[in-house]
């Protein structure tokens, strides 16, 4: 049924032969996309398991954790843990989800993956390159987990590592030695990595893509990795400057974050004229598009998906693209409103609130359009569907708060608080991870050949969808009520009227996390015992599913698709029985 | 399915918007001059996002809903109208907002931000530190002594590395561990601190701003109300930072200048 | 009548810094004074421990800073006294010295101890402190001691004068004397010490003082009891 | 915007300027419709590499900002030298890339001529080479000259940041010279079969570092 150009093509390099080279050293990117996700799954892990720890602390400190006293016997005597250490575990928890995770799963696995597949191409334009950026991302994610078994544990500095409590060395405190160089050496790599995998990335897609397969006819979430590896290949480009001049004033004696006259440990730093806010300025010029480079993927992903369950072309493509790139190109604008009250030039907070508060629009007009293109739909409630719908009401949740923060005068009150907790959770990590469950039930099919399983799948998404509401809703009460975020115990007067509520937020997040377990329990059982995947399970219409399951060595056994549509016909009648046209088809004339 | 799927996020949305609109966790009593702004403008956006998120999940729920296939025959139903009112219409809805929100709260914003500090205002030089607040006031001559990290020294209780050996202007500064402020008088801090980046937020005050290492930086208040409130450090500082509070007092005039001499008297 | 007085308070404080006498040597001897100052000493100010309301209300009377202590006399109390030379080197004992943080304050303000002795520092107060030794000579370390959590046991091996302090609540500043001598005394609020079981011969003895440093003088002793006198000269600031 | 992008590539069949030796190595259908993959790699890689600097530069200008600790001093007269070095590699590449590309395809041992100007190519791209290695070398004289100064990493912002941007500009270009190195050993395998696919790149990224280079020599004259 397909319509491919009967070409024989000469192949990026040929099928390997030993094992090394076939799932260690892969060249061939769906290995790595595989590793890519797998190392995901290993950090998402580990951070959720540092989050049940961390809400178990600040709910019930008295609660001796056996285990933890065998990870840490200084950071955890007797299974309590040190303040110290909780600031440690809150640091390896941010830093993994927002690098090794939010960043990976999305983005890399899944674009690696299927990127090339979906415009046609046999592997990425640089399979050396990808292949380092993979081994690359490990080493730093080595190192970053070095840190938790050298003396005195991880660094307390938090996943933004401000100086100069990140610059000064072991004098700020525990950590704040070799941990924090660990972190600082580990994110660097990790930079040097993804700027690799981005130039893959834009390469492939301007390079790869197969005859007919113009810009237009890409798949959402093509795009959207286009647009991300831009955005990443930028961000990254900033972020690992930033990284080497703070290793410089840890290592080198240099004054590029560290002020002269500061005291610390009652000993006098012999570091002058440094600024603190230049780490802020360059980390957050990073860090905002961050936020998108995990998000953006996920929306990708979605519109993908949701169209293939309503059986309905997405609403209005070319305006939901437009939106993409739009939020692409504004958060480069809109660093500074993690700054407003850093003690930056407070004219400057108005000059960034703007293009802040403008970026609601490119972002309510993806939400309408994924949302209008549920309406009148005929739809099929399976895994990946559900998890569409469960993004676009996170993606809402956390979005609104997005209003609030935006606003410098509202800022002086809500910095700092589980507000904004709540608010990048929402938008940034459970969102995006929502995406990456969507993705999963909907292309694991294509990746192992196997069918996951629908009922666990359904319970996975419910028990996940009222989880997160519980867990992170009424982190915006405790915003309001002026409860700082970091803390490792709440001894203010004020705090403790609002231990009840979290409570309850970590039994929730006990029970979210439990519920992640039958989602990893589900992949492991359908990757050996799942039924044995068709070659298009849900009648989609982009290029993977014209091949077979799991994909050959160069994806389309030696032949190259012709495109001939958009990835959006859907709910096409026609005599043939099917309501879509693949992309290589011949269009139906309807 | 999407029935269901309908029901929960209806639930999921009412209770959510019940607790704010119960106020069951709420802001304390704003005790500044430049808080009732601050409260105001957290009032419209509250009034404004809350009919955005209402809106957009309940319209999530009912076309999940709608949209389950239970026969395969039904045809599909394109959006009435198409992607271009929708996006216009977000245009249009959501840059007011902005643009309303902007307009006040650049204001409010400037209020606390952008304005000098009055003239008569009270000085008190501040300085943060791993992990308390220490406030210095001028004492009788009104001049404060000037600082030199390398005679900081805690356990003499010299904090600010004052040297009164030398420096005239220092001998009579009054260091205290609270700040003490007499009602309805602006007061004017400066901001320094000792080693890392800290913050000062007093919830009452409406006002936030972080302490950064080698700059001093101004901020001004007006407390209205007589009473003690919680200043507390929100800028992660090391392993004390939850730890790190002062106390405001805003007193009568007369307590104020009474708990002075008390001050300056040891 | 006053000089018995004298030497009980000594006694009290030479058993309080070692932590109970060790069984002296058969023929030994004793070295006592007092340690005076000249001049004015600066004024201690009063803490304000508003931030540890717990620790607060259990001072009425507000703590003072202890880092020029007087009493009566000119006395200076907290003045280490000890063998710097001459003296046969001992094992260390095997009784811990005892550190206690309560109501936000060291006790004792300062703590000599020799050389290898075990030192348990114990956390009192309802809220959490965090010790951290300032060590240059020996190794430098800083640990949070959350409320009712076990005692820390820890030793250091080189002599050395430690200055300890609590971030958490900085007023909180004492001192850690390692001593490689086991003969050490700690002066009392009327300044006087007293050195127990001394074989007779000739000794170098020290004092130091954490402003104002150390004095040394040349003792020889025979049996009975030598008397040695030091005197700082303070400044008002 | 990406309504735009949309328009002009609609087809997704630009015509490109039709590179050398693409097919070789090349997998899709209309490989002959692109520019190199190598180039399209070479030309992202610079934005990065520009972005990287861009955020130096400005780190520096804030840091000078902030505090008036800045230190200026006089740059090694050697960098002139060393500027002039690099100058000239450019010119040599550009000649040596003249030469093998009139051959490309072809067989060196085809004709007289094809011999020729293959050799004198090859000679051109060892001179490259050479003045490479000799630009890097300069550079870490130019170091020592420094240090002989008393002027350190660690001594002042200003020397702080010379070193910084030289040795980030030097690992670049230690890249290039890889890039460089391995080219030539494709060229003298035994077919030389005028084997120039990513030449085109090599060469832009050769004369982006040479640029780089100029610009922070103005950079740095400027400002330390």
């Amino acid at each position: 049924m397909h319509d491919v150009s009967s070409k024989r093509i000469a192949h990026l390099h040929t099928a390997p032969t030993t094992f090394i080279r076939k799932y260690v050293f892969s060249l061939d990117h769906k290995v790595i996309g595989k590793q890519y996700y797998g190392l995901a799954l290993v950090a998402v892990f580990v951070g959720m398991v540092l989050s049940w720890l961390l809400r178990i602390h600040l709910a019930y400190p008295g609660w001796h954790i056996p285990f933890l006293s065998k990870l840490s016997a200084a950071g955890a005597p007797d299974g309590v843990m040190t303040p110290e250490y909780y600031l440690s575990l809150l640091t390896m928890h941010g830093t993994l989800m927002v690098f090794f995770v939010l960043t990976n799963a999305p983005f890399a696995a899944f674009g690696n993956y299927f990127l090339p597949i979906q415009i046609g191409a046999e592997d990425m334009a640089f399979p050396r390159f990808n292949m380092m950026s993979f081994w690359t991302t490990f080493l730093a994610f080595v190192v970053m987990m070095a840190s938790f078994f050298v003396a005195d544990g991880p660094p307390i500095s938090g996943w933004t590592a401000y100086a100069p409590l990140s610059a000064v060395g072991g004098d700020a405190g525990p950590g704040l030695a070799l941990g924090q160089d660990l972190w600082a050496i580990s994110i660097a790599i990790f930079c040097i990595g993804s700027l690799l995998g981005a130039l893959n990335f834009i390469a492939t897609t301007l390079d790869l893509r197969t005859k007919g397969m113009s810009l237009a006819r890409m798949p959402y979430s093509t795009w959207a990795w286009f647009v991300t590896s831009v955005i990443a290949l930028l961000a990254f480009a900033v972020l690992l400057p930033a990284c080497i001049l703070l290793i410089l004033d840890r290592v080198a004696g240099t004054s590029f974050f560290i002020p002269g006259g500061l005291i610390l440990s009652d000993k006098l730093q012999p570091h002058s004229g440094g600024s603190p806010l230049l780490w802020q300025h360059l980390f957050w010029f990073f860090g905002h598009p961050e936020v998108y480079i995990a998000i953006l993927p996920s929306i990708g992903i979605i519109a993908t998906i949701l169209p293939v369950f309503t059986r309905k072309p997405l609403l209005g493509p070319r305006a939901f693209i437009g939106s993409m790139v739009a939020i692409g190109f504004l958060s480069y604008m809109v660093w500074g409103h993690h700054m407003f009250v850093s003690g930056m030039n407070p004219f400057s907070a108005n000059l960034f609130s703007v293009p802040t508060l403008v970026i609601t629009i490119p972002a309510t007009i993806l939400t309408l359009l994924l949302t209008a293109s549920i309406y009148g739909g005929k739809m099929r409630f399976d895994t990946p569907a559900l998890f569409c719908l469960g993004f676009i009401s996170v993606f809402i949740s956390g979005g609104i708060s997005g209003f609030y923060l935006a606003q410098p005068s509202l800022d002086t009150y809500l910095h700092a608080t589980y507000f904004v907790v709540a608010h990048f959770h929402f938008v940034m990590a459970v969102a995006s991870l929502f995406g990456v469950f969507a993705g999963t039930y909907f292309w694991f099919p294509k990746m192992f050949g196997r069918m996951m399983n629908e009922t666990l799948g359904k319970w996975h998404f419910w028990l996940t969808f009222l989880g997160v509401y519980c867990v992170f809703m009424p982190m915006h009460y405790l915003g309001l009520v002026g409860n700082v975020r970091r803390y490792s115990a709440f001894v203010d007067d004020y705090l403790a009227p609002l231990i009840p509520v979290h409570k309850f937020i970590t039994i929730a997040a006990l029970l979210t996390g439990a519920a992640q377990l039958i989602f990893f329990g589900n992949l492991i059982w359908s990757r050996f015992r799942g039924p044995i995947a068709p070659e298009n399970p849900w009648e989609a219409t982009s290029l993977e599913w014209t091949t077979t399951s799991p994909p050959p060595f160069d994806n389309f056994g030696g032949n190259h698709p012709v495109v001939k549509n958009g990835p959006n016909e859907y709910g096409v009648g026609g005599t043939d029985g099917n309501d879509y046209v693949m992309q290589n088809a011949a269009p139906k004339s309807a | 399915m999407g029935k269901v799927f309908a029901v929960v996020l209806t639930l999921i949305t009412l209770v959510s918007i019940a607790f704010f609109a119960m106020h069951t966790w709420w802001l304390p009593p704003d005790i500044s001059t430049t808080g009732k702004a601050v409260d105001r403008q957290l009032d419209e956006t509250l009034i404004g996002t809350g009919i955005l998120f209402l809106a957009g999940q309940l319209m999530l729920g009912c076309f999940a809903w709608t949209a389950s296939d239970k026969n395969r025959a039904k045809k599909i139903k394109p959006f009435p109208g198409g992607a271009a009112p929708l996006v216009t219409a977000a245009i249009i809805l959501v840059g007011i907002e902005i643009f309303t929100l902007t307009f006040v709260g650049s204001k409010t914003w400037g209020a606390i931000y952008l304005t000098a500090a009055a003239p008569d205002s009270l000085r008190i030089d501040v300085q943060a530190e791993q992990f308390a607040f220490y406030f210095r006031y001028p004492g009788s001559d009104g001049k404060f002594g000037g600082v030199h990290p390398e005679k900081i020294d805690d356990g003499s209780g010299n904090y600010f590395g004052l040297d009164p050996a030398s420096d005239v202007a220092a001998r009579d500064d009054i260091v205290a561990a609270s700040l003490v402020v007499p009602v309805n008088r602006p007061v004017s801090l400066a901001l320094h601190s000792k080693d890392v980046g800290h913050s000062f937020y007093v919830r009452e005050l409406r006002v936030q701003q972080d302490f950064v290492p080698g700059l001093d930086i101004p901020l001004h208040f007006t407390a209205t109300q007589i009473g003690k409130y919680e200043i507390v450090c929100t800028q992660l500082c090391g392993l004390g930072h939850y730890n790190m509070k002062a106390y405001l007092e805003v007193m009568k005039e007369e307590d104020y200048e009474q708990w002075l001499k008390t001050q300056s008297g040891q | 009548m006053k000089s018995k007085f004298l030497l009980l308070l000594a006694g009290v404080a030479l058993v309080g810094s070692r932590g109970g006498a060790r069984t002296p040597a058969p023929v030994t001897s004793t070295i006592a004074g007092k340690v005076t100052y000249t001049g004015t000493p600066p004024k201690m100010k009063p803490i304000d421990m508003a931030k540890e309301p717990s620790c607060a209300k259990q001072h009425p009377a507000p703590v003072m800073t202890e880092n020029v202590a007087t009493g009566p006399g000119n006395a200076l109390e907290y003045v280490v006294v000890y063998i710097s030379a001459g003296d046969a080197a001992e094992a260390p004992p095997t009784q811990l010295a005892r550190y206690d943080q309560k109501g936000c304050q060291y006790l004792p303000h300062v703590l000599p101890m020799q050389a290898g002795q075990v030192l348990q520092i114990f956390n009192d107060d309802q809220t959490s402190h965090n010790i951290h030794p300032l060590a240059k000579v020996n190794a430098e370390w800083n640990k949070s001691q959350p409320a009712g959590s076990a005692p820390i046991d820890t030793k250091y091996d080189k002599p050395e004068f430690i200055p300890v302090k609590c971030n958490i609540h900085p007023w909180m500043h004492g001192y850690f004397v390692v001593l490689s001598t086991s003969h050490y005394a700690v002066t009392g609020p009327d300044g006087s010490f007293s050195l127990k079981g001394l074989p007779a011969g000739k000794y170098t003895v020290s004092a130091w003082q954490e402003q104002y440093g150390t004095q040394t003088q040349e003792v020889t002793v025979g049996a009975g009891e030598a008397k040695v006198n030091f005197t700082f000269k303070a400044l008002p600031y | 915007m990406g309504i735009q992008i949309q328009e002009a590539i609609h087809s997704g069949q630009t015509p490109g300027p039709p590179s050398l030796g693409a097919g070789a190595g090349r997998s899709t259908g209309m490989a002959e419709f692109r520019p190199e993959r190598s180039e399209t790699g070479v030309w992202i890689g610079i934005f990065a590499i520009v972005m990287s600097f861009a955020a130096f530069t400005s780190a520096m200008i804030v840091r000078q900002g902030a505090s008036p600790d800045w230190r200026h001093f006089e740059l090694p007269r050697l960098l002139y030298v060393n500027t002039l070095n690099l100058l000239a590699s450019s010119v040599t590449l550009g000649l040596g890339r003249k030469q093998l590309t009139s051959v490309a395809g072809l067989l060196a041992s085809a004709t007289e001529r094809a011999q020729q100007s293959y050799s004198e190519g090859m000679n051109w791209m060892y001179c490259t080479l050479a003045l490479g290695a000799l630009f890097i070398v300069g550079q870490v004289l130019a170091w020592r000259t420094l240090a002989t100064q008393g002027l350190f990493l660690s001594t002042n912002p200003s020397s702080s940041f010379f070193y910084v941007f030289t040795a980030m500009h030097a690992a670049h270009l230690l890249g290039g010279i890889g890039g460089l190195a391995y080219m030539i050993r494709k060229l003298s395998k035994a077919d030389r079969t005028g084997q120039t696919t990513g030449m085109r790149a090599l060469c832009v990224y050769w004369h982006f570092m040479d640029g780089l280079w100029i610009y922070l020599f103005v950079l740095l004259m400027a400002r330390t």
